[in-house]
């Protein structure tokens, strides 16, 4: 039996709006409907564009989200539907490693207090001398002076907060880390030492990882099984060389190609299948196939109609695509090839992005009166940035 | 010849009560018509502040720039205030990272195309507005009348790049300077900008300076590469021999420790020990030695030179270049990652402490 | 936008709503009572007495607050103890000189706050603005009555450049159509009772506009900084654009966000300022007939000033909304 | 223009009141800012000599009683016009005297007929258990020059009480308009009908109409009228500006705003006259005095305790230092210039030592006072009440008396507290409304009131006696002894007298100053 | 090159690694300590409040006369007469003859109280009303939004009822006191305070170090607590500075519509400066010490307000 189940898990966000009492007026489709087995010390990598659902399905199986429907089997257990005081006592088992290095740490926390808040809550180490032998333990495994334990995290490096976050998941010995894009907010040469650390740890801990990523590269480089996701659903999973080897789906296989690789030989040989347009609102997703509108193979039949469910191709090569096995065997041909890399998307995006503008208007109504300081902030930086188009941080700004 | 031709480059930042610091320093490169030069490095190592000094950019107070930017016999670096505004948009135009902020978001993108025909282009009203919608639809974007009336959030995020694009476009500038244009962007739609900057520079014969860390774009687009570490340019080269051989270790550390899709899985990375700001004030000698695995006592004297010591084109700022055959330093140095690295803790907020991060040594060793 | 609107005049129902008990409480709360208030000086018990009676405040308080309540429904907002007229009509007689004055200093706030805000941000550190900063620290640390006093001292008495007080000349005589004496003389055409009480405005609206023109002037500098540091600015800058058109269009337009925001604020402010400074130049507006109102214990008038600066205050933040959402694209509701 | 240079006619003389007037119709105000203003078109049966206290005649030529002073005849000037052409004559006089009787509802409140009822008693109809029967009993026009006014029994506010301004005579067909609208109470106020509050209704026989109340503008405007039985008026137009602060009417006179204004600071007004303005100062008539509340605070029943308070103070200080140049220390509790101020009253001097020594002879060495003073006023009799209050309280302190310090809203707090006799001392005043010395000592001894604290039959006595004595002689004679009963008691320690200011332009002729602050402007003219 | 340099080389980056560690554990004050030490506005802001303190403490033991000690005889105000700077009384005396410059030396505790306690009182009744909104919201539920609604009306009237009047009609109910001028001035701040806490609270609580909070395990109520409100307490604390500020002056006009500190025994700033305009003609001075006194004092704290809302900008961090 796998160690984390995931069975048809639904998160959607209820839209809310109203004169004066709110009310929904819609969903927001993040999750819709997945299900994926993740087994006991495996890695399972989740990758897909922007705003696809992939955080949203990480938290979920900490139930940092609601949950609209289905099930997180993990060891045996439903944590959807486990009263709040037992999930959180399940959350010993299950950790997470967060995207924003810095974000994640409470600025006025020191490492110490952020490393022993998870230890106390669950009552790990009998008192904090305890805790604190082993938290050390757990510094040194991921490659931090014990000095650190009475420093802020302002007083350290990218890679060494990303370090402090893994240990604080690492405290409560976990079974299962997420891990939310670890490395994306980091410069390259510090990636490959965060992506060393988590493999290193894996072994020696024996740890099960859900790693989410937008880099296909990254993912494929540590996982065992990858899932690729669009729009709130798996279009494909499959064993990571598998998929590598054989895309099946044609996101997958558009993804693959647009993969830069720091190789001049094979960018300058390789096919690319140019997606037209962006990423659908999931407010507002697509009918049928969710990809159909941007897809080089669409059918007449089919695509636009009919959702298709993940279907087994053998090797654990899951695919949703009515037509995967006629692309496949070449039967089908790309409409792509002639179509310029430019054709025009749905227009649908803006529509979701109206709805956070809302949101988010509403919430600044709210705080509006109060520090106009901070509201210029806010008015400035607040809308608009959560439509931007990625969610690559730019690398902070000095001064 | 070369359409720009940057010369011993420096730039340098002073603030009262504080100690001068070098963003850039000795930066040269060339860019003909068509060709694209890459510049390639990590977060903080001066890349954009190059850039913003060739657009003329910079603020006005607190910066020293040195050396002389040479375009088309006028050297960019000492123009006036005014001839520098005249030239950019027509001569040179840029693109920039984050197409959301970089865009005003409460004008319309009709106006903010327009406003560059107007200024640099004199045209007025309806013709304006027909070649803007000219302009997005040049560019890519879909039903360009009703895109001009709208807002910068209307837009998607590979709308608003192309819509850049558009703007810089405009006036048919020689010489293109994108800073990291698809960083904010997914890898698809990444695909679609490239392919745009690809067709403009073929079919125009722009030059175009790419700025960029990710060298998979690199390696698919740039003609020429200069590999920039802590406002240095520390490795040169033609794409092909740089990709095949980087010399510098830190261009080598640096494709090192990139998981690549292609590549064979279970592959160790060999990553960098270290950040970017982990150096120390050295009176003199190599930025990157503290974090060098190759790095030799010249190293920690007098700064190397730009040379060519293999090839004809391939230039290195190293005493002790990545070749075939050689082999991490190993003396001493294991010694010193430990001792340092034990208790040292990084200082993120200055690179002027020294910060060695314990790196995983059994990389480093390996 | 509609939405918007009808929203915020939606919220303004359970805010009165609120207001009404509490200012109800707190009128039967006042030492003494209302009669006592009214009669002052000469009240006796019986006097007293008798005029609750003939007030109905010794029916159960229930009743009292439903009969209030119905009154304010109506419109009626009851009758000012201090001169027995509708309180409706003290406050609509008083209000457009308030306004006026209080818009005025706002406009000056506004027209001068905005253009130095921005020079002193273009020349940062420069002697403008070390001058505009400094000066607007003290603009919001003086207090208001006392500028007022001293600009009244020199300007009124010792240069006689402006009148001492008062909303217009004597004996002006001048057509009222509005209400709002400028406004009145520029209708009709009578040129010198605009400029009459132009003159009269002048002293009262700088003393007024003071802490709002410190405050114009210090969001209007840190904003600009702050949108002279964003990227589009920088994109601006790129396109060759000229000076005027990167100013006005991409820097001034996006630092205007906030200021409207804040103009929006002020006001509570200002009004609080307006009753010390038509006090000190007896400006025949509601903060001076609000201070009578406060020494004589005019509740009734009280009330209603503080139902209808409550309205007031809503409405102006939904005016302050539209605006926004008028400069700002990204808020706008389709 | 150059006309207006040789012809100060048209310009107007603006004068800066200290507050709004509440109404147009003098017979339902009791406040001096609304006299001030309806005096200059209203005329009442008796008037002051101006600048004087004296009676004269105004509206009535001849005034005389009977016996019993309970039946008063007045001969009526003829010729006398209202403003909106209705003739004088007895019928108007008695149609006056008639409404005001007849009052009903909401008018029989003090707060809108104050005067009547301290001059009549109640109305007609009494509607309230609480008001006292009507001495009231009719008019009669005898014929259309002589009018007739009875009442039940003598008493000292007659004849006085003829020439209050809350009983100036209006035009019955105003009257009649009047009545179409009514004062009612509502909710939480009375409303004065609108007549009272614009221009055009309101119909007297002064030398001046109202032509305007801008509210907005805090300005009332009058015009001469033209048909005015006496003197005309020098001036074309009057303008009364309300400006409420003493510094706002000083700045608006010197910047040449306002021709004149009242209730001027007793320290500006050599610095005005230093400037070349003009400061007539009124004659003396008003007191005041530091109240005792014996109840409040049963050691002041001591007498000792009362004089060791009274020589512990110092009044020439306060004299010297803050009253206006004319201030005087008051033996007793009436001014100087009042017919019926005793001679022969004991002086109270300064002497703290004495004040000790009294006080240890009552065993009052550690005494606590309760001391009251009104925040936010000025009056006439007591131009800066805080600082007057600072020196008492540290006179009192450096005699070994405890101050606790009660500072109180003048209005309501301050009078109520100080009516329920909650202050142990408090400072209070009296300007008198006419001359008669009951109209302080009766206000103040007559039957035992709370701010007083104390029942003494023979301060009462005396006090009674005097006022209902009809002949006016014996009556004086009986106030100078009810005065040194009073003193000899020392219920309080009258303080002083003094002079209010007045303050003109320099460019103008001041109309002739009234110790009952009854100018009459249409004296004033320019120069 | 020889070892030794390259030993030296390194014992260098030792040393310089260790200098580092005395600077360790700095948390975010200390921090923003720091770079407030460097803001030459801190530095006026902070002398000038030093001073004021230290007056406001000793100065009714160092005062050279007793406040209310009247020379008599000197002073006519009734004639315009004062007198002016002399040896002995260095600001001349008052109106009533008592030395100026004692009654300022005694004024600025009185001042200093008012501010401190007004802002106070805003500052923990505004902190509880924000803090329980902030704290009902983030714990969730339908209950807490409900909690959140009811606080937040309250708080919007007391928003749209300008403060001054606010002010006025406390002083109304409550009579004239010194109580009630701190309690008006500290009133008017509550929803100020309020409103800044719950926008912090609710802004925090999106930040994802309360999010990997709870996903370590840790109990809600401690995650607000402990996590969300000590983090949403700077912009309150650079608030009740600037408050500081505002209530001096706020104050000074109550006391300029009467109803300020009524006790004449005790000097106090506001009063004396809305007292003496009344003489302002003959004695000008007895207007300026108190006005400066208010307007250096409210500079002080608003400049040591801004530099530290300078110093604890995220913006400006790292
Ligand atoms: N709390 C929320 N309320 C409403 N919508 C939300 C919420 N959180 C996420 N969403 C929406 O759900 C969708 C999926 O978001 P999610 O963050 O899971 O995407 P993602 O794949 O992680 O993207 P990214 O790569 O940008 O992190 C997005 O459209 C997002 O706007
Ligand atoms: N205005 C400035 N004042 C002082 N230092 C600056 C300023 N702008 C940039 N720098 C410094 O110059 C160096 C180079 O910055 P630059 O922005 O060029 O980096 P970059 O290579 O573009 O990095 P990124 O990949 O993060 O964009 C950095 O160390 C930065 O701190
Ligand atoms: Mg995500
Ligand atoms: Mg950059």
């Amino acid at each position: 039996m796998s160690l984390l189940e995931l069975k048809g898990v639904k998160v959607h966000f209820p839209v809310k709006k109203g004169i004066f009492f709110d009310r929904v007026v819609g969903h927001v489709y993040a999750v819709d409907g997945i299900s994926l087995s993740v087994e006991a010390g495996q890695t399972y990598g989740l990758v897909g564009e922007s705003g696809c659902g992939k955080t949203t399905l990480g938290r979920a199986v900490l139930r940092l989200n609601d949950i609209t429907e289905g099930e997180v089997v993990f060891d045996g257990t439903d944590l959807a539907s486990l009263p709040e005081e037992e999930m959180r006592r399940q959350r010993q088992r299950l950790q997470m490693v967060f995207q924003d290095p810095l974000g994640s740490l409470n600025p006025r926390q020191n490492i110490e207090s952020i490393l022993s808040e998870g230890m106390a809550a669950h009552g790990i180490g009998a008192n904090q001398d305890e805790r604190r032998e082993k938290i050390k333990e757990i510094l040194a495994k991921v490659g931090l002076p014990t000095n650190a334990l009475a420093r802020y995290p302002h007083e350290f490096s990218g890679g060494q907060r990303q370090r402090i976050g893994i240990a604080r998941a690492l405290v409560l010995e976990p079974d299962v880390i997420i891990c939310d894009e670890p490395v994306s907010a980091l410069d390259v040469s510090i990636q490959a030492q965060v992506l060393n650390l988590l493999e290193e740890i894996q072994d020696s801990m024996g740890l099960t990882y859900v790693v989410i990523a937008h880099d296909l590269a990254v993912v494929r480089h540590i996982s065992d099984v990858i899932g690729v996701m669009y729009l709130g659903s798996l279009v494909e999973e499959a064993p990571s060389d598998l998929l590598y080897a054989e895309p099946k789906h044609p996101y997958t296989k558009a993804l693959m190609s647009a993969v830069p690789v720091p190789d001049p030989e094979v960018e300058d040989n390789r096919e690319r299948i140019l997606l037209t347009g962006d990423l659908p609102s999931p407010a507002n997703p697509p009918s049928g196939c969710r990809f159909h509108t941007r897809c080089p193979w669409k059918q007449d039949t089919l695509c636009a109609t009919d959702r298709p469910e993940l279907k087994d191709l053998g090797d654990g090569h899951r695919v949703a695509c009515h037509y995967a096995t006629e692309i496949a065997e070449g039967r089908l041909r790309r409409s792509g090839e002639s179509v310029p890399a430019t054709l025009p998307g749905p227009p649908s995006l803006t529509h979701e992005m109206h709805e956070m503008h809302e949101r988010e208007e509403q919430e600044e109504q709210e705080e509006r009166a109060v520090d106009t300081a901070q509201k210029v902030q806010k008015g400035q930086k607040g809308p608009g940035s959560g439509a931007s188009g990625g969610d690559e941080p730019a690398p902070a700004r000095e001064g | 010849m070369a359409l720009l031709s940057v010369d011993e480059l420096s730039i340098t930042f002073t603030r009262r009560g504080q100690r001068d610091a070098k963003a850039v320093s000795g930066v040269s490169f060339d860019i003909d018509p068509g060709q694209v030069v890459g510049l390639v490095g990590e977060s903080g190592c001066g890349k954009s502040v190059t850039s913003l000094a060739l657009m003329g950019l910079l603020p006005d107070k607190g910066v020293r720039i040195g050396g002389t930017a040479d375009y088309d016999g006028t050297d960019l670096l000492s123009l006036s205030k005014n001839r520098m505004r005249d030239m950019r948009g027509t001569q040179l135009a840029m693109i920039f990272q984050d197409p959301l902020s970089s865009l005003n978001p409460v004008v319309p993108i009709g106006v903010q195309v327009t406003e560059i025909l107007k200024r640099h282009r004199g045209m007025k009203g309806e013709a304006a507005r027909k070649e803007a919608a000219d302009l997005l639809d040049r560019v890519g974007i879909p039903d360009p009348t009703r895109r001009l009336k709208e807002y910068p959030h209307q837009l998607s995020g590979g709308m608003r790049q192309r819509a850049l694009i558009a703007m810089a476009v405009a006036c048919a500038p020689r010489m293109l300077i994108a800073d990291e244009p698809t960083t904010a962007l997914d890898v698809t739609i990444q695909a679609q900008i490239l392919e745009l900057l690809k067709e403009l520079v073929d079919q125009e014969g722009t030059g175009l300076l790419m700025i960029t860390h990710d060298l998979g774009v690199v390696a698919g687009l740039c003609d020429k590469v200069n590999v920039l570490y802590a406002g240095r340019v520390v490795e040169s080269a033609e794409r092909r021999p740089l990709f095949a051989a980087p010399t510098h270790p830190y261009s080598h550390g640096l494709l090192g420790s990139i998981p690549r899709l292609d590549a064979p899985r279970g592959e160790k990375l060999n990553p960098i020990r270290g950040s970017i700001n982990d150096n120390i004030e050295w009176a003199d000698g190599c930025a990157f030695a503290p974090r060098c695995d190759y790095y030799t006592m010249e190293c920690l004297t007098g700064t190397p030179q730009l040379t060519e010591p293999l090839t004809a084109g391939h230039q290195v700022r190293c005493v002790n270049p990545v070749v075939e055959g050689s082999t991490p330093n190993d003396d001493g140095d294991a010694g010193r990652a430990e001792s340092a690295g034990e208790d040292a803790v990084g200082d993120a907020r200055d690179g002027k402490s020294a910060d060695i991060e314990k790196a995983d040594t059994t990389e480093a060793s390996s | 936008m509609l939405r918007l609107v009808i929203r915020r005049l939606l919220q303004l129902i359970p805010t009165l709503a609120g207001l009404s008990i509490l200012l109800f409480l707190w009128v039967h709360r006042l030492p003494g009572g209302p009669a006592a208030a009214m009669l002052g000086e000469r009240a006796t018990a019986e006097s007293k007495a008798r005029i609750e009676e003939q007030l109905g405040l010794d029916k159960p308080v229930m009743e009292q607050y439903w009969l209030f309540l119905q009154r304010i429904v109506q419109g009626d907002l009851g009758t000012s103890s201090q001169t027995g007229q509708p309180v409706l009509d003290e406050l609509l007689l008083r209000f457009p000189a308030t306004v006026e004055l209080a818009l005025s200093a706002m406009l000056l706030a506004v027209v001068v706050g905005i253009p130095l805000g921005y020079f002193a941000a273009r020349r940062r550190g420069g002697w403008l603005d070390v001058a505009a900063v400094s000066g607007s620290l003290l603009g919001i640390c003086i207090p208001v009555f006392f500028l007022a006093f001293l600009l009244r001292a020199l300007f009124a008495v010792n240069l006689g450049w402006f009148p001492a007080g008062g909303r217009q000349e004597t004996g002006m005589n001048a057509t009222e159509v509005t209400g709002f004496y400028v406004l009145d003389g520029l209708l009709t055409g009578e040129l010198d009772a605009a400029w009459g009480a132009i003159n009269h405005l002048a002293l009262p609206a700088i003393a007024l506009a003071s802490i709002p023109l410190a405050i114009v002037v210090r969001m209007t500098r840190a904003s600009v900084l702050e949108v002279l540091g964003e990227d589009y600015i920088r994109t601006a800058e790129s396109k060759g654009l000229n000076k005027s058109v990167v100013r006005i269009r991409h820097v001034l337009r996006n630092a205007l966000l906030p200021i409207v925001t804040a103009i929006g604020l002020l006001t509570g402010g200002l009004l609080s300022g307006a009753v010390l400074t038509e006090s000190v130049f007896s400006f025949g507006g509601i903060g001076s007939f609000l201070k009578d109102a406060i020494d004589n214990r005019d509740y009734p008038v009280l009330t209603g000033f503080i139902m209808f600066i409550a309205a007031t205050f809503v409405i102006i933040n939904l005016l302050v909304d539209v605006a926004y959402s008028l400069i700002d694209p990204r808020v706008r509701v389709h | 223009a150059s006309e207006r240079g040789d012809d100060n006619g048209d310009k107007p003389f603006v004068f800066g009141a200290a507050g709004d007037p509440d109404s147009l119709d003098p017979s339902i105000s009791s406040d001096g800012e609304t006299f001030r203003v309806t005096r200059q078109s209203f005329e009442a049966l008796i008037e002051h000599e101006p600048g004087g206290t004296e009676f004269s005649p105004g509206l009535a030529t001849k005034w005389s009683s009977n016996k019993d002073a309970t039946e008063w005849t007045f001969d009526l000037k003829k010729d006398v016009e209202f403003h909106d052409g209705e003739k004088f004559n007895a019928d108007a006089v008695c149609a006056n005297y008639d409404r005001w009787y007849n009052w009903t509802g909401t008018y029989q409140s003090d707060l809108l007929s104050y005067y009547w009822q301290k001059v009549f008693g109640g109305f007609k109809k009494n509607e309230n258990d609480s008001l006292p029967a009507s001495n009231y009993v009719g008019c009669e026009a005898k014929d259309e020059h002589t009018a007739v006014i009875k009442v039940k029994k003598a008493t000292a506010n007659l004849p006085g009480g003829f020439s209050l301004q809350a009983m100036a005579i209006h035009s019955p067909k105003a009257i009649e308009k009047y009545e179409k609208e009514n004062a009612s109470g509502s909710g939480d106020a009375i409303s004065r009908p609108k007549y009272t509050q614009e221009a055009g209704t309101v119909a007297g026989t002064g030398p001046f109409e109202v032509e305007k109340w801008n509210k907005g503008n805090k300005e009332i405007t009058l015009k001469k009228f033209d048909g005015y039985h006496g003197d005309k008026a020098k001036t074309d137009t009057l303008v009364f500006r309300t400006i409420d602060t003493e510094d706002g009417r000083k700045q608006a006179l010197e910047s040449g705003g306002i021709q004149g204004y009242d209730l001027v600071a007793p320290g500006d007004v050599a610095s005005l006259e230093k400037e070349g303005f003009q400061v007539p100062v009124r004659k003396v008539f008003n007191l005041f005095y530091v109240g005792m509340a014996q109840e409040k605070n049963p050691a002041l029943k001591d007498k000792k305790v009362r004089q060791a308070v009274s020589q512990a103070i110092d009044r020439q200080n306060i004299v010297d230092t803050q009253l206006p140049e004319g201030g005087k220390i008051a033996s007793q509790f009436v001014p100087d210039t009042i017919e019926g101020y005793s001679d022969k009253v004991p002086e109270i001097k300064h002497d703290p030592e004495n004040a000790k020594k009294l006080l240890k002879e009552a065993g009052e060495e550690n005494l606590t006072v309760d001391f009251c003073y009104p925040t936010e006023v000025t009056r006439p009799y007591m131009p800066a009440p805080k600082d007057m209050y600072q020196i008492m309280q540290k006179d009192l302190e450096n005699v070994g008396i405890k101050v606790k310090t009660h500072p109180m809203k003048w209005n309501p707090t301050y009078s109520d507290s100080v009516r329920d006799g909650k202050c142990g001392l408090y400072l209070l005043g009296w300007t008198g409304d006419f001359n008669d010395a009951y109209n302080f000592l009766g206000t103040w001894f007559a039957e035992p009131l709370k701010e007083w604290g104390f029942k003494d039959k023979k301060v009462f006595d005396a006090v009674k006696d005097s006022g209902s004595e009809p002949d006016l002689e014996k009556r004086v004679e009986l106030y100078k002894k009810a005065n040194e009963v009073v003193m000899d008691y020392l219920p309080g320690l009258p303080v002083s007298s003094s002079p209010p200011s007045i303050a003109f332009g320099k460019d103008v002729n001041p109309p002739k100053v009234s110790p009952l602050t009854q100018e009459n402007f249409a004296e004033a003219s320019f120069k | 090159m020889s070892l030794d340099t390259k030993a030296a080389k390194i014992d260098r980056l030792a040393e310089l690694t260790a200098k580092q560690e005395t600077s360790t554990g700095a948390s975010l004050w200390v921090e923003a300590y720091r770079r407030l030490r460097t803001s030459k506005m801190a530095l006026i802001g902070a002398v000038v409040i030093g001073l004021f303190v230290v007056l406001a403490v000793v100065g009714p033991w160092v005062a050279p006369h007793d406040p209310t000690q009247m020379w008599r005889g000197e002073v006519f105000r009734n004639r315009g007469i004062f007198v002016g700077p002399r040896d002995g009384n260095w600001f001349g005396l008052d109106q009533l003859g008592r030395d100026e410059f004692s009654r300022m030396l005694v004024g600025a505790r009185q001042t200093l109280m008012v501010g401190v306690v007004a802002t106070l009182l805003g500052l923990t009744v505004g902190a509880i009303l924000g803090g329980l909104s902030g704290a009902a919201l983030t714990l969730g539920g339908n209950t807490g939004r409900k909690v959140d609604t009811v606080i937040m009306r309250v708080i919007d009237m007391m928003l749209a009822m300008p403060s001054l009047l606010l002010a006025v009609s406390i002083a109304a109910v409550l009579g004239q006191s010194l109580t009630t001028v701190m309690i008006a001035v500290g009133v008017v701040q509550i929803p100020i305070f309020a409103r800044l806490l719950r926008g912090a609270m609710l802004a925090q609580g999106g930040a994802d170090y309360v999010l990997a909070a709870k996903a370590l395990g840790v109990r809600k109520r401690r995650i607000v607590f402990s996590q969300i409100l000590p983090n949403s307490l700077s912009p309150v604390i650079v608030q009740a500075t600037l408050c500081l500020a505002t209530a001096i002056i706020e104050a000074a006009a109550l006391s300029y519509l009467g109803l300020g500190n009524p006790n004449p025994a005790t000097p106090e700033w506001g009063v004396m400066l809305a007292e003496s305009q009344a003489f302002f003609d003959d004695a000008p001075m007895l207007a300026v010490y108190p006005a400066v006194g208010i307007i250096i004092t409210a500079l002080g704290f608003t400049l040591l307000g801004e530099a530290m809302r300078e110093a604890l900008d995220p913006k400006l961090r790292s």
